[in-house]
């Protein structure tokens, strides 16, 4: 079976006076129908500008300058952009990091959804009422006929997020790009979301991309994980078995940082240096100069490594776990 | 990023737009002219005994009685256009740059003081500059040239009134906004005295949108000193401002001699549009919604 | 250990400017007087000397506020604020700071730098306004706090543009401990960091408590943090502390229902392929505008019964170091 | 909300009484309207019965309550100048001023709207940069130049428009109108023109600053994500998000293009009350100058009122905070 989403080799960069900005280099990875798949990563890292670039939502001096994204087989790369069009929102929908910028304070929930459904073809009011009274049930608001006509500083900033996941999934895509999410949420709202957002995947059989800074929130809803550092994908796996097990030495690092899983008041190991720029980035591996592994074979680039479901890029890969 | 001040890193980027930079040296030029206008000057345009009613409204090009070549032509009193140009030039840039100045010490003080004074004191203070705001510069300064009279420093009331309260409105938005931000909490809390903090924290950084505001409206005064002169409330007739200088010329319009209001008024132009240039590029580059 | 930090009955209120004729208004009966937050109310509070303590809540429940009564940054509109028995601040209607043995280290460190100064001029301008150290000497004073904060010398006469955000929440660091204080109130100084950049500040304020043997006051929303750090944990909803005690045995067995809650939607690491590695609490923050009467908590509460709605719970003890604000606390 | 209205009515009033007080007292300044009026030569007795009969001999305070009350019975006296009653004559005068005023706000806004909308969609192209060249003109070059130019070259020049009056006009509800004659309309082009220039330059860059910034906001990513076309973007969240700060320099700027048509009047001879102001100002024609400042502060307080209630209507967050 053909993947839903596949992407190749996806290269995206921004033309800056500093220089050209590789924000995303040489990014492949598959999502299969129903999957949802984390996609981790610092700042920097390029996971945002990659959900980004796979809905052709890249603004100037951004651009794509490479690779092949197909989604049901389709290539969205240089589509023209009458098609692009008709795919965001119908076979592809994104949700914002902040909802209290996403939604158009001016508009209705209701009017704001039925933009969405007339730019897919919706004609009919009443269907249309009721499609949206249906996902904003969906997505857990109380009462919706009566919401509809709300305006969305009238809700708080959960439910706005409920109400943009409501838009996303008004045209049923096939595929759901959710760009941090519940970042800027409570952390007791950010269950609620997290938890919804897992049997909504369930229930509708939508599969999605999680992009977050949080490996215990993707850890939480992804079956399957990809770290990103520095625009590139280093490591890729069941998210358990590479939370459990990382094979490349940034994954354990991050681990290792959190404070979670560390003897109270004790010193946490930390990766040394910091994020590099984008402009300076030379060719071998990003992450050598904080590596401790680091060798002279890193001022190469390491090809990607194969193991059964797992796949890394680096030299001097952490040895599997028997 | 280099190793830069912050304010060399704003020229360098102001640098690279060209348009800006061009109309820059186009500000420094006339500034230049202007400030030496008695020596590069043809004629002393203000010496009326010079003045030759013979060569009065002559074409451009013209060799008038002093025996040296009119380029500009002549105006109703014979004087070269183009000595009264760059005089002229001199007495609005004069004019607007001390009007500016004191409207912006006005305005800024009593911005930067509601702010900090807050209450009932700065809701008064805003209230009072709001409602002038909304009245049109032009009608307030008309009716205090009227009430004031002829005369240089009457017509810099007039600015100045007209003016002051765009500098407070932006001084008391700046620092109302400074004082909210996290590094003034982090000097009051060191503890360090307000005054202090005010003069070398808050101050500092409340001056890059006064000076986008003082640029604009510098222009504005100049326009506005013409303007003015031009409906007769200006500055005494013995020495021309630009907006005479086209006022005088208008009844001569109708009869084809268009250079005696033409080109005082492109003078004007192209020092008002160039500062207006620069002011635009400073306020992009400070804008932070525009900034990725 | 001695007492060095003391609330007492500390309460903030914030209400909404009103403008002129909205006053006169108000004045003559005509419009409803501007809304009023009660953003902490009535706190009382110790911390020992030499004692981390972590003060945790979800937006909007006063940690911020009650950090800024103990820098010094806001005055209490009632009750006190006491530094080793005397006022962190004066009295009056415009009340200054009077102490600089508490310092304070803010969350976005973009904004908590003047973009105007050197950092070197920024870390010695407290110290030389204090008399701390002579000008003459700031120079070598300046290294020698930008190195205790693992920066190098030469960064001294660098503007903050020029940094990393991690980079500056060191120089912030800097600049607060360079006041010499006995007190450090940190408003979630990691919560904008990078997850391999928060290691190493956390790192960084181990270290420097134990060598500078400093008090701290540590806000976060990140409890993982605050287990790490602190040795204490209070913990807030709606500006009522609802429990404190010990971080380790409050989070590993907490009184409060809240405090169970928030415990339990913070999502963890799923090694262990528990897939409910979190549970949700139901229902919305109430807005602090107008809080639900009684136990603020009692909305969402499986446990509240009626007495909840008719009385607030006041913080108790419970043994000898806990203490919760609950009439029906978990018992184990 | 009636709370709200309440409160706006009696902010407006105060307003109405501080710019009265201001009025008065800063008209008064003005030189001596006695010197006008009367001829030098003439006789003291003569002198003395022309201040009894305007009341010029009564103090101030009381000139003040005199003058309140007859405004209150929307008496504002007679003109030194025309002799005849002020609210008349600026009556009379007043619709050709608001037909002018309004064809250039009008005009202004529903071309500078458009063009701003797109300089600020592409900011790039050649049209952008072609729009933003004009509109720094336009916000640059005085009023009364161009207006110079105008005529020089569409009247002197080329001679296709008239260069001043008011041309044919037709009586509509006992007021005369240019605009429904071809040769009113042909005399309002250029003043109108020239009026509007101004306001043009501003809406563009207004419009363009505001659609500028918003492109790149979540919200129109959000709305682009969503699928919706670059039309439905444009015309539903761009136009609507704009509208709030045009709406306020459209009311603003009404204001001050009334103001500013002292200047186009002065030029294109078209007799509006701009026209009046200033020669009664030249001529210290008192009550005419009072009565138009008090006119033009009402008019300022009606606008502004009106702002008020437009942005309630577009900003359902404004509708819930005075609710």
């Amino acid at each position: 079976m053909s993947p839903l989403l596949e992407a190749r080799g996806l290269t995206t960069v921004f033309e800056t006076r500093a220089g050209l900005l590789p924000a995303v280099r040489d990014v492949s990875f598959t999502v299969a129908a129903g999957e949802i798949v984390g996609l981790v990563g610092e700042s920097g890292s390029g996971k945002s500008v990659t959900g980004f670039s796979l809905l052709g939502l890249i603004d100037p001096p951004g651009r794509i300058a490479a690779g092949s994204v197909r989604l049901d087989g389709e290539e969205l790369i240089g589509l023209e952009q009458g098609r692009l069009r008709a795919l965001r929102g119908r076979s592809i929908a994104m949700v914002f990091q902040d909802p209290s910028t996403t939604l158009n304070p001016l508009l209705t929930i209701g009017a704001q959804m039925r933009l969405a459904l007339e730019a897919h073809g919706g004609r009919d009011a009443s269907a249309m009422r009721a499609r949206a009274i249906e996902t904003l049930s969906q997505v857990g608001i109380a009462d919706p006929a009566a919401r509809l006509g709300a305006y969305p500083h009238q809700f708080s900033g959960g439910m706005r997020q409920r109400v943009a996941i409501a838009i996303a999934l008004l045209n049923r895509p096939k595929l759901i790009v959710c760009d941090e999410p519940t970042t800027a949420l409570d952390v007791s709202i950010q269950a609620q979301i997290l938890s919804e957002m897992r049997d909504l995947a369930r229930n509708i059989g939508t599969a999605m991309i999680w992009i977050s800074h949080d490996l215990a929130v993707v850890s939480s809803i992804a079956s399957r994980i990809l770290v990103m550092y520095a625009g590139r994908v280093l490591e890729t796996g069941p998210t358990r078995d590479v939370l459990s097990a990382p094979r490349h030495p940034y994954t354990q690092g991050l681990l290792d940082s959190l404070p979670a899983h560390a003897t109270p008041g004790t010193a946490l190991r930390q990766i040394p240096g910091s994020t590099p720029s984008l402009v300076d980035i030379g060719p071998g591996c990003a992450f050598a100069p904080r590596c401790a592994r680091a060798s002279e074979a890193c001022a190469s680039d390491p090809a990607e490594s194969v193991a059964g479901n797992r796949r890394w890029r680096c030299h001097h890969p952490i040895a599997a776990v028997a | 990023m280099t190793g830069e001040a912050p304010l060399s890193a704003f020229w360098l980027e102001f640098r690279r737009n060209r348009v800006a930079l061009a109309a820059l040296g186009v500000v420094a030029t006339v500034l230049l002219v202007a400030l030496l206008a008695p020596l590069i000057a043809p004629q002393d345009p203000y010496d009326l005994s010079r003045l030759r009613l013979t060569d009065a409204r002559r074409p451009p090009g013209f060799i008038g009685s002093g025996g040296y070549v009119h380029w500009l032509g002549t105006d109703a009193q014979g004087r070269d256009l183009l000595s009264a140009i760059l005089y002229g030039l001199r007495i609005s840039i004069q004019m607007g740059l001390i009007a500016g100045a004191i409207a912006f010490t006005i305005g800024a003080t009593l911005g930067a003081f509601a702010a900090f004074r807050g209450g009932w004191v700065e809701a008064l203070i805003m209230r009072v500059v709001d409602l002038q705001l909304s009245f049109p510069a032009i009608l307030l300064a008309l009716v205090l040239a009227a009430l004031l009279g002829q005369g240089k420093w009457q017509l810099i009331a007039a600015l100045v009134a007209a003016q002051y309260a765009y500098f407070a409105r932006t001084a008391h938005g700046a620092a109302s906004a400074e004082r909210a931000k996290d590094y003034v909490e982090a000097a009051l809390s060191t503890p360090l005295p307000t005054p202090r903090v005010v003069m070398r924290h808050i101050l500092p950084n409340c001056l890059p949108p006064l000076i986008v505001v003082a640029t604009v409206q510098v222009a504005n005064s100049i326009a506005l000193e013409a303007t003015l002169s031009f409906l007769g409330l200006g500055l005494p007739v013995s020495e021309p401002s630009l907006g005479m200088l086209i006022a005088n010329g208008f009844q001569f319009m109708l009869s084809g001699r268009y250079w005696i209001s033409i080109y005082p008024g492109l003078a004007l132009i192209i020092l008002i549009v160039a500062i207006n240039l620069v002011g635009d590029q400073i306020r992009d580059q400070l804008n932070p919604r525009l900034r990725r | 250990m001695s007492e060095l930090v003391r609330l007492e009955k500390v309460s903030r209120r914030f209400a909404q400017p009103a403008g002129l004729t909205r006053r006169l208004a108000v004045a003559a009966g005509l419009s409803q007087p501007p809304s009023v937050v009660r953003a902490v109310s009535d706190v009382d509070l110790t911390i020992r000397a030499g004692e981390a303590l972590g003060l945790v809540g979800e937006s909007g429940c006063g940690k911020s506020t009650l950090g800024r009564i103990i820098a010094g940054i806001l005055p209490p509109s009632e009750g006190r604020a006491m530094l080793d028995g005397a006022r962190v601040m004066g009295e009056g209607r415009r009340p200054v700071k009077t102490t600089t043995r508490v310092q304070m280290i803010f969350q976005d460190p973009f904004a908590s730098l003047d973009p105007r100064w050197k950092i070197g001029a920024a870390i010695s301008e407290g110290p030389i306004a204090h008399g701390l150290v002579a000008p003459s000497e700031a120079r070598a004073f300046v290294v020698g706090w930008l190195q205790a904060v693992g920066l190098p010398p030469d960064v001294a006469d660098r503007y903050p543009h020029q940094f990393s955000g991690g980079q500056r929440q060191r120089v912030a660091i800097a600049r607060a401990l360079a006041m010499k204080p006995d007190v450090l109130v940190c408003d979630e100084p990691v919560a904008s960091l990078d997850v391999s950049i928060q290691a190493q500040i956390i790192n960084l304020f181990l270290t420097l408590r134990r060598e500078l043997d400093l008090t701290l006051l540590f806000i976060s929303h990140d409890l993982g943090v605050v287990r790490h750090v602190c040795d204490r944990i209070a913990i807030m909803y709606l500006g009522r502390i609802v429990e404190m005690g010990p971080t380790q045995v409050v989070m590993s067995a907490p009184l409060h229902p809240y405090a169970r809650a928030l415990l339990d939607s913070i999502p963890r690491l799923a090694l262990e392929g528990d897939e409910a590695a979190f549970r949700p609490i139901a229902g919305e923050l109430p807005s602090p505008l107008a809080p639900p009467p009684g136990c603020h908590f009692h909305v969402r509460c499986r446990r509240a019964a009626e007495s909840c709605i008719r009385q607030s719970p006041l913080l108790t003890p419970r043994g000898p170091s806990r203490s919760v604000a609950c009439h029906f606390p978990i018992e184990e | 909300m009636p709370g709200y209205a309440l409160q706006r009515l009696a902010q407006a009033i105060i307003v109405m009484m501080v710019i009265s007080v201001m009025v008065f007292a800063g008209v008064h300044a003005v030189g001596n309207p006695i010197d006008v009026l009367i001829s030098p030569d003439a006789t003291q007795a003569i002198r003395e019965q022309a201040i009894r009969a305007y009341g010029l001999d009564q103090p101030l305070w009381r000139q003040y309550l005199d003058f309140l009350g007859r405004l209150a019975r929307g008496d504002f006296g007679r003109s030194f100048l025309y002799n005849m009653p002020v609210l008349d004559l600026i009556a009379s005068r007043l619709p050709a001023t608001l037909e002018l005023t309004l064809a250039a706000v009008i005009g202004a806004t529903a071309l500078g709207v458009p063009l701003g909308i797109y300089a600020g969609y592409r900011p790039s192209s050649i049209l952008s940069r072609a729009i933003m060249a004009a509109s720094i003109l336009g916000f640059s070059v005085p009023t009364f130049w161009i207006g110079l130019v105008l005529i020089f070259v569409f009247a002197v020049n080329l001679g296709w428009l008239p260069a001043g009056g008011r041309g044919a006009t037709v009586s509509v509800l006992g007021v005369e109108w240019s605009f429904l004659t071809l040769d009113g309309l042909r005399h309002l082009l250029l003043p109108a023109l020239n009026l509007s220039l101004f306001k043009f330059a501003m809406m563009v860059r207004l419009a363009r600053a505001g659609t500028r910034e918003l492109m790149l906001t979540d919200t129109i990513k959000f709305a682009r994500a969503a699928g919706e076309s670059e039309w439905t973007i444009l015309s539903r969240h761009v136009l609507r998000l704009i509208a709030i700060p045009i709406v306020t320099v459209f009311g603003l700027e009404f204001g001050s293009t009334l103001a500013f048509a002292v200047v186009t009047e002065t030029i294109f001879s078209w007799p509006g009350v701009g026209k009046l102001i200033i020669d009664s100002i030249s001529s210290l024609d008192r009550p005419v100058m009072v009565a138009y400042l008090m006119l033009v502060a009402l008019l300022f307080i009606v606008i502004n009122l009106l702002v008020d209630l437009a942005y309630a209507a577009l900003d359902p967050r404004l509708r819930a905070q005075h609710a």
